[in-house]
């Protein structure tokens, strides 16, 4: 922030070998979300020292970053892009934990023609219907999210039942989660949507027993979950299996009435079992002592490198419709294995994993073993941007 | 002369208990009534019946003939009955003047004017000092009435029903907690709304003296009940008053007065 | 003499007003520009609240209803219409219109209830319309929200500044001339005593409802303002937060001031930027959330009526009282 | 007789403002002082001082030869020191039963034996004794106020104009409880009521602008027309 | 009728936890008037510190004393420190206790880390029974005894003791009670902490019951608990109870027979309750000065 250049910001021509690229990364550091956004900032450093050999330098130009908080909340988020749009004159947006945070900031990509690359905000509108040619999502969406957790489970003649939270969040999981599951031949027989802030989830579990499904896929998000409950009212004990995403590991260990059951992540460190994966653990492990990277890790990491990569194909030159014809259709590696964003929409195509959850000796929580890797065809969702 | 109030078969019940019973009477215009009785008796409950503070449970009030039985306090006061409050009942922390000024800026009907300032009504503020010259609080026009001395806060209660300029005044033992010294000055200014003539006046005091002094005519409140009405003297010679009332053991006038 | 005082304000607004005015020709850190029209927008919805809280006397814990009820006519009909100046006046006008029918109605339904009853039904209606907002998601979608253009004046934000400025300094001065009306003295009067404003012959209700509608029709202007500056909106407009935002501003500047609502609004805003930026400097101010608190906790115990509630009674009045008598003294 | 109370140049300031600037007055034990003056002279300022409601800024308060200035008002109180004030100071949502119940610090057989006979002063009360306080008439407030503090055993009373409010009747049964009180209770009193003060009172001080001008016994004043018409405009 | 009883027992629990919640702030605010938006932050404490204690102790009654003694303890800090020089002033509560509950929910961070908790009882209160078509959870039946035998033990103190009626009096008017010889800033500072100390037990109730505990739990049940207070009649402990198992019940009810209501279902039945009666369910009518 202390840097007042105002040269142009447009700059940045391979040429031009003093000019650091600066990009600036919205995060939650405070607020709801504040776990998710240390996980993606580590990750995003680590990337950043990845993809440049530690360096931090693409094509002799230096690469900085600025960090900005959004404490979950849209008008800081769109406070602090503008910011660093402005005052920092940065030449990518990389962020946020939120998506009402991330969705208030896409136009301003837009109307200072910079790339931003969205990571780990998950909503379909993002690369939907709020779609601008400078935005490229790297993490994955809501209805990869569904798609994988459809493919876990969904298979013809299965009956589904969905409880999921009664917001944007939860209605969207579901209605992507339905559209796979029909697709693989599933049955949905019936959908609950319960108040987030919910302490009894009586009404919507009866419900479920009711109507004795074969799955119940749960949506879930936010501290305050249902898990407790299904157990205490013995859904699995009257054979309804059932099956969610594994969230991070703070929130896997509340999931210990949960061993057993099918689902799918988007990550979980001894997954991926690939180089770059394995830096991460090690890098990451050596770096936060002791620490293990999280579900949101790979992804600030995945931000970072694509970005870089990205540089390297430019030689460095950080215009950004140069770096849109670069990055459409662009594959990078990234401790999940290959990712490539999707021309049309510029989503990341990517792997997600579908899982059992376990218990291991020695781990407090849950751990979620893999049963297959979803490969990014897979889990590809439908476009929505058009 | 016309009656100008009058009351039919006024009640009122609290859970249970009658505060005012059937008390019917008919207050010519231009008269001075004062009403006295035992604490408890029904006096401010009788008030709050005419000015609208309680609605009562059976009966009719007329004003000018008019059936006010159902007029809110505001619509009392606009078609002119004013009253103060036995306990005092100002604007805390709005300064001695602006109480008053409240009050005349009602008496002049400006009620919703929303574009000018108030300072624009200059005359409004001449008017409450006056007012409060009238009741010898001028010098205290500044402070802020929560700060007043108990006897303060009594005048300036006066001089906001003043201020008011209704047709009718009902006065709640205005001078109670005033000092010796006070207390003739107050009662200058209530004889001489009297004397000039075009004011109808209600009073409930408890200070006998007084009452003889003012009085057209005197009613005893009892329980509730209409115990008596008529002349300062009848009501004097009246044994049960005597009794139930004034008690009579030690002289209750002053030694002096 | 308050008075005297209370003209001196205004004027002193008006230059410092001139003075923001000329700003942005000399000075050009867009950051700050925002952060300034940020301030002048919650400037304008904390002086909206301040007439309850500071004039009237009610403490509304809903009043994000009307902030958010601005707020989402103007994304709305950017969204679904078009981007320009016509729609953008429809919009203030659903807003004026939407904001003033649920401001008339709440104060019917609401005012003739006592303080916390009071307090907690304006919170419950503000809920059931974040409710509406988080359900109607067709309209609204949801939670995540959804961004909109604005019409090409507002697009460059020094426009913008300027016209958010200008907007609020109007809105003081028509509030300050609304408070000092006769009108506005009774508020003040109902604020310190509601029975005896009713036997002085002033309809309560009527009075209340007026605040409650200007009020809320500001709260409103302020949420399109609002929304226009992030060019997005979601439920959030509807969120308790909003109102508490509200209620710190006006508190923290002193109610019943006008002024200590844009103080309030400017020194909140201004700390939280100070301390988000010490955040990322000093590791203790990670938790810079904290340091907020205490700021609160300290102007209560330093400046009990706020921060210009408290200044402008403290050095002027140093009248040393002798029990001012006007009788004569007797000697002893 | 000994001192029980006694003010020696005392001073309280209220925010900015100096109310009194020198009360001194001795009560001597058995006697009924009354304090006189007109309105916003201090008397109400001066037994709200000695309360340590409004403490004194400067000079002593001592009781039974104890200085209680800087006390807090809670050990005053229990210190034998009951107070009527002015307003009443009735609380308006607890009933008649329960004001009294707040007041009364002992509850043995003397208090049960103090409630009867104030039951049978103030028949009122115990009309009323489940209602709200705040439903009482003026008067029956007034009664309450004194009732609350009768009810406790008492050295010393400071009573502000008990009168007031009160049927003529009523101030003649408060005159004699009072006169009946005497031999245990010693009693400081605020009074405009002059036939009242001059009844019961043994001894007077009047009080002007803050400041203790006259005092006398009430023999003396009840004499003195000249005192009479300039501090209490009577004539 | 399993499925009735089910909505009716699970309701009834929930409607329990929630009048522990509220329990301390009936008397924090319905009964002191205390404008108290640190309660959450209370709450949330006790939820940390049981927890942790448990957790040090393997014992969940030790846990509970713990999170008991850190309610109190805060209550004390908080009482003299915050509240006693803005009593009576509500607008300078409002201030400070929002400064307060800051404080108090990121301090939780810094000790305990941003990340929520497991939290799970003891095993002689896990699990549920199975009756017929009635699940029965233990922790549930355990909430409604704990929540019952608090309701008893203040009811029995406010209708035993003259605290409630001296805290009531010294509302309305401090300066009166101090004069009839009672310490009030003692009374309040103890009334305070019990206030306190019940908010923490709530709050380490809490986290068993939904599994987890995070930082901002306490503003999430600080609005509910301010729901129950007002419509069961501010100070009220019979209001109390009874609002807060009106709240769980039609909670519990409304999800089921009218799911799209029931994000709305506390906001209504507040609306609806102060609509028709504005005085709150038990609460008296005004009272004149
Ligand atoms: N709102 C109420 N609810 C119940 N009882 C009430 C209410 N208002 C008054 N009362 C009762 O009605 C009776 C009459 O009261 P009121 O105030 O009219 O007496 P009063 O004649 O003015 O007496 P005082 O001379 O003491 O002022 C009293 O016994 C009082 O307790
Ligand atoms: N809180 C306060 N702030 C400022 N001035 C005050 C305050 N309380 C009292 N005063 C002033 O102090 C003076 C003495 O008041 P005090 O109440 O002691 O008078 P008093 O002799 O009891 O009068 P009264 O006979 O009217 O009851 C008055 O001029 C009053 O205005
Ligand atoms: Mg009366
Ligand atoms: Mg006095």
């Amino acid at each position: 922030s202390s840097d007042k250049s105002s040269s142009d910001s447009k700059g940045g021509t391979s040429t031009d070998k003093k000019e650091p690229i600066k990009i600036g990364v919205l995060a939650s550091k405070t607020g709801a979300l504040e776990a998710y956004g240390k996980q993606t900032l580590r990750g995003f450093e680590l990337g950043l020292d990845y993809a440049t050999d530690g360096k931090r330098e693409v094509a002799g130009r230096k690469i900085e970053f600025i960090v900005e908080d959004t404490e979950t909340k849209p008008e800081v988020a769109v406070q602090k892009a503008t910011k660093l749009l402005e005052e920092d004159n940065v030449d990518f947006l990389v962020g946020s934990s939120s998506s009402a945070d991330t969705l208030a900031v896409l136009p301003l990509a837009e109307e200072y023609q910079k790339v931003m690359v969205v990571e780990p905000a998950a909503a379909d509108s993002i690369t939907g219907s709020e779609f601008n040619k400078y935005i490229f999502h790297s993490a994955r969406n809501s209805s990869q999210d569904a798609v994988a957790g459809a493919a876990a489970i969904a298979k013809k003649g299965v009956k589904i039942a969905t409880l999921a939270p009664d917001y944007s969040f939860g209605r969207d999981g579901v209605a992507a989660f339905k559209e796979a599951a029909k697709k693989l031949g599933a049955e949905i027989v019936k959908e609950e949507y319960a108040d987030p802030a919910a302490t009894d989830f009586t009404s919507n579990i009866q419900k479920i027993i009711d109507a004795k499904p074969d799955y119940l896929f749960v949506v879930w998000a936010g501290a305050n979950s249902p898990w407790k409950q299904l157990s205490d009212m013995k859904v699995q004990e009257k054979g309804i299996k059932i099956s969610t995403g594994a969230p991070d590991i703070a929130a896997l260990s509340t999931m210990e009435p949960l061993i057993g059951m099918e689902g799918f992540t988007v990550y979980y460190h001894d997954l991926p079992k690939n180089k770059i994966n394995a830096w991460l653990v090690a890098e990451h492990k050596k770096r936060f002592n002791g620490d293990v990277p999280d579900l949101f890790t790979p992804g600030g990491m995945s931000a970072a490198i694509s970005i870089v990569e990205a540089l390297k194909k430019t030689n460095g030159n950080a215009d950004a419709d140069k770096l849109i014809t670069t990055m459409e259709g662009m594959s990078f590696e990234t401790p999940k294995g290959k990712m490539t964003y999707r021309k049309e929409d510029h989503q990341a195509l990517q792997s997600l994993y579908a899982i059992k959850l376990e218990k291991k000796d020695g781990v407090p929580y849950p751990v979620p073993v893999l049963i297959r890797e979803l490969t990014p065809e897979e889990t590809a969702p439908p476009i929505r941007n058009k | 002369m016309s009656t100008l109030i009058e009351t039919r078969d006024l009640s009122i019940t609290f859970g249970g208990h009658t505060a005012v019973d059937s008390v019917s009477i008919a207050v010519p215009e231009k008269h001075f009534k004062s009403i006295i009785g035992p604490n408890g008796a029904g006096k401010t409950t009788f008030f709050n019946l005419l000015s609208g503070q309680l609605t009562p449970t059976n009966g009719k009030i007329y004003y000018r003939g008019k059936d006010i039985t159902k007029f809110s306090p505001t619509l009392r006061t606009r078609t002119g009955i004013g009253r103060s409050f036995q306990i005092t009942n100002v604007f805390p922390n709005l300064t001695v003047l602006e109480n008053v000024r409240l009050a005349v800026q009602s008496q002049a009907g400006v009620r919703y004017q929303m574009l000018f300032h108030h300072k624009k009504y200059r005359v409004f503020e001449d008017k409450a000092l006056e007012w409060l010259k009238l009741v010898l609080l001028d010098d205290k026009k500044n402070s802020l009435a929560i700060n007043l001395a108990h006897g303060e806060k009594r005048k300036l209660e006066i001089a906001m029903l003043l201020a008011l300029e209704t047709e009718v005044l009902l006065l709640d033992e205005p001078t109670a907690g005033m000092s010796l010294e006070e207390v003739p000055a107050i009662l200058e200014v209530i004889k001489r709304i009297k004397k000039e003539g075009n004011r109808t006046i209600l009073l409930i005091e408890h200070k006998m003296d007084m009452i003889l002094d003012l009085s057209d005519s005197v009613m005893v409140l009892f329980n509730g009940g209409l115990l008596a009405n008529g002349t300062p003297e009848e009501i004097m010679k009246n044994e049960t008053v005597q009794s139930a009332y004034l008690g009579g053991h030690l002289d209750e006038r002053p030694v002096e007065a | 003499m308050r008075l005297i005082q209370g003209n001196k304000m205004t004027a002193f607004i008006l230059v410092i007003a001139a003075f923001l005015i000329l700003l942005p020709f000399v000075y050009e850190s867009r950051n700050l520009f925002i952060l300034l029209t940020q301030i002048f927008v919650f400037a304008i919805f904390a002086m909206s609240y301040d007439l309850l809280i500071g004039f009237t006397g009610i403490v509304s814990f809903g009043h994000a209803m009307f902030f958010g009820i601005g707020a989402y006519s103007i994304g709305i009909f950017m969204k679904k219409f078009e981007p320009t100046m016509t729609y953008f006046f429809l919009a203030v006008l659903s807003t004026i219109v939407l904001t003033g029918l649920v401001s008339f109605i709440v104060g019917l339904l609401t005012l003739r209830l006592k303080n916390h009853f009071y307090a907690m039904l304006t919170l419950s209606l503000s809920g059931l319309f974040l409710v509406l907002a988080e359900k109607w998601r067709s309209m609204t979608y949801g939670n995540d929200g959804f961004t909109f253009r604005v019409p090409e004046l507002f697009i460059d934000r020094t426009h913008f500044y300027w016209l958010s400025l200008c907007l609020m300094v109007a809105i003081f001065l028509f509030l300050k001339r609304f408070t000092n009306s006769p009108l506005g003295r009774v508020l003040q009067a109902i604020r310190e005593n509601e029975q005896r404003t009713e036997s002085l012959g002033f309809q309560v209700l009527h009075y209340k409802i007026a605040a409650s509608v200007v009020s809320g029709v500001i709260a409103g202007i302020a949420g399109i303002l609002y929304a226009i500056s992030l060019r997005f909106v979601n439920t959030s407009v509807f969120s308790m937060d909003i109102t508490l935002d509200a209620l710190l501003m006006t508190i923290i500047g002193g109610v019943g001031t006008l002024v200590g609502a844009i103080i309030g609004a400017g020194l909140i805003e201004f700390a939280h930027d100070w301390l988000t930026a010490l955040a990322k400097e000093h590791v203790i101010f990670e938790r810079w959330i904290i340091f907020f608190g205490i700021i609160y906790i300290l102007v209560v115990m330093f400046f009990p009526k706020g921060i210009v509630g408290t200044l402008s009674t403290y050095p002027w009045k140093r009248k040393k009282q002798t029990a001012v008598k006007s009788k004569e003294k007797v000697a002893g | 007789m000994s001192d029980l109370l006694k003010l020696d140049q005392v001073e309280t300031h209220i925010g900015q403002y100096h109310i009194l600037q020198g009360i001194s007055f001795e009560v001597k034990k058995g006697e009924v002082t009354v304090l006189l003056g007109r309105n916003g002279a201090g008397k109400t300022t001066t037994l709200r001082t000695i309360m340590g409601l409004n403490p004194a800024s400067k000079g002593s308060v001592t009781f039974k030869g104890e200085q209680i200035q800087a006390l807090p008002t809670y050990t005053i109180a229990k210190k034998g020191i009951g107070y009527v004030p002015e307003d009443q100071g009735i609380f308006a949502g607890l009933t008649v039963e329960e004001n009294m119940k707040v007041a009364i610090q002992k509850e043995n057989e003397e208090t049960a034996k103090r409630m009867d006979w104030i039951l049978e002063l103030f028949p009122d009360l115990k009309k009323f004794w489940k209602k709200p306080g705040g439903y009482l008439s003026g008067g029956q407030k007034q009664m309450l106020s004194i009732a609350r503090a009768y009810v406790n055993e008492n050295e010393l009373l400071l009573i502000d104009e008990p009168s007031k409010g009160l049927a003529p009747i009523v101030v003649e049964k408060v005159m004699e409880s009072i006169l009946q009180m005497k031999n245990q209770t010693t009693i400081v009193l605020v009074e405009q009521n002059f036939m009242m003060a001059s009844t019961i009172g043994d001894r007077f001080y009047i009080i002007d602008d803050g400041r203790t001008v006259r005092s006398g016994t009430m023999k003396q004043l009840k004499e003195d027309e000249e005192m009479k018409r300039k501090y209490l405009g009577i004539a | 009728m399993d499925l009735i009883i089910n909505l009716t027992l699970n309701g009834l629990a929930t409607g329990m936890l929630i009048f522990l919640l509220a329990a301390g702030l009936t008397l924090i605010f319905g009964l002191m008037d205390v404008l108290n938006f640190a309660h959450g932050g209370l709450f949330a404490w006790g939820a940390y510190s049981g927890l942790w204690v448990y957790q040090q102790t393997g014992s969940f009654i030790i846990g509970i004393a713990g999170a008991i003694i850190t309610g109190c303890l805060l209550g004390i800090i908080t009482e003299k420190w915050i509240i006693k020089p803005v009593y009576g002033n509500h607008v300078q509560q409002i201030l400070i206790t929002l400064g307060l509950m800051l404080v108090l929910s990121e301090m939780l961070k810094v000790i305990w880390g941003p990340n929520q908790l497991t939290a799970s009882p003891p095993d002689y209160l896990k699990g549920s029974w199975e009756l017929g078509g009635v699940i029965v959870i233990k922790y549930r039946i355990f909430i409604i005894l704990v929540g019952l035998f608090i309701f008893a033990a203040v009811q029995y103190i406010l209708k035993n003791t003259k605290v409630g009626l001296v805290v009531r009096a010294g509302v309305m008017n401090k300066e009166m009670v101090q004069a009839l010889g009672i310490n009030i800033q003692k009374v309040f500072m103890f009334v305070f902490m019990i206030g306190a100390g019940m908010a923490a037990l709530g709050g380490v109730l809490l986290g068993p019951y939904s599994g987890v505990i995070h930082a901002g739990m306490g503003m999430e049940f600080a609005i509910l608990a301010f729901i129950v207070v007002v419509i069961g009649g501010m100070g009220n402990f019979k209001g109390s109870v009874f609002a807060a198992i009106l709240v769980g019940l039609s909670g519990s009810f409304m999800a089921y027979y009218v799911p799209d209501l029931s994000l709305a279902v506390n906001m209504l039945l507040m609306a609806v309750v102060l609509i028709i009666r504005p005085q709150g369910l038990f609460g008296a009518g005004g009272v004149r000065r």
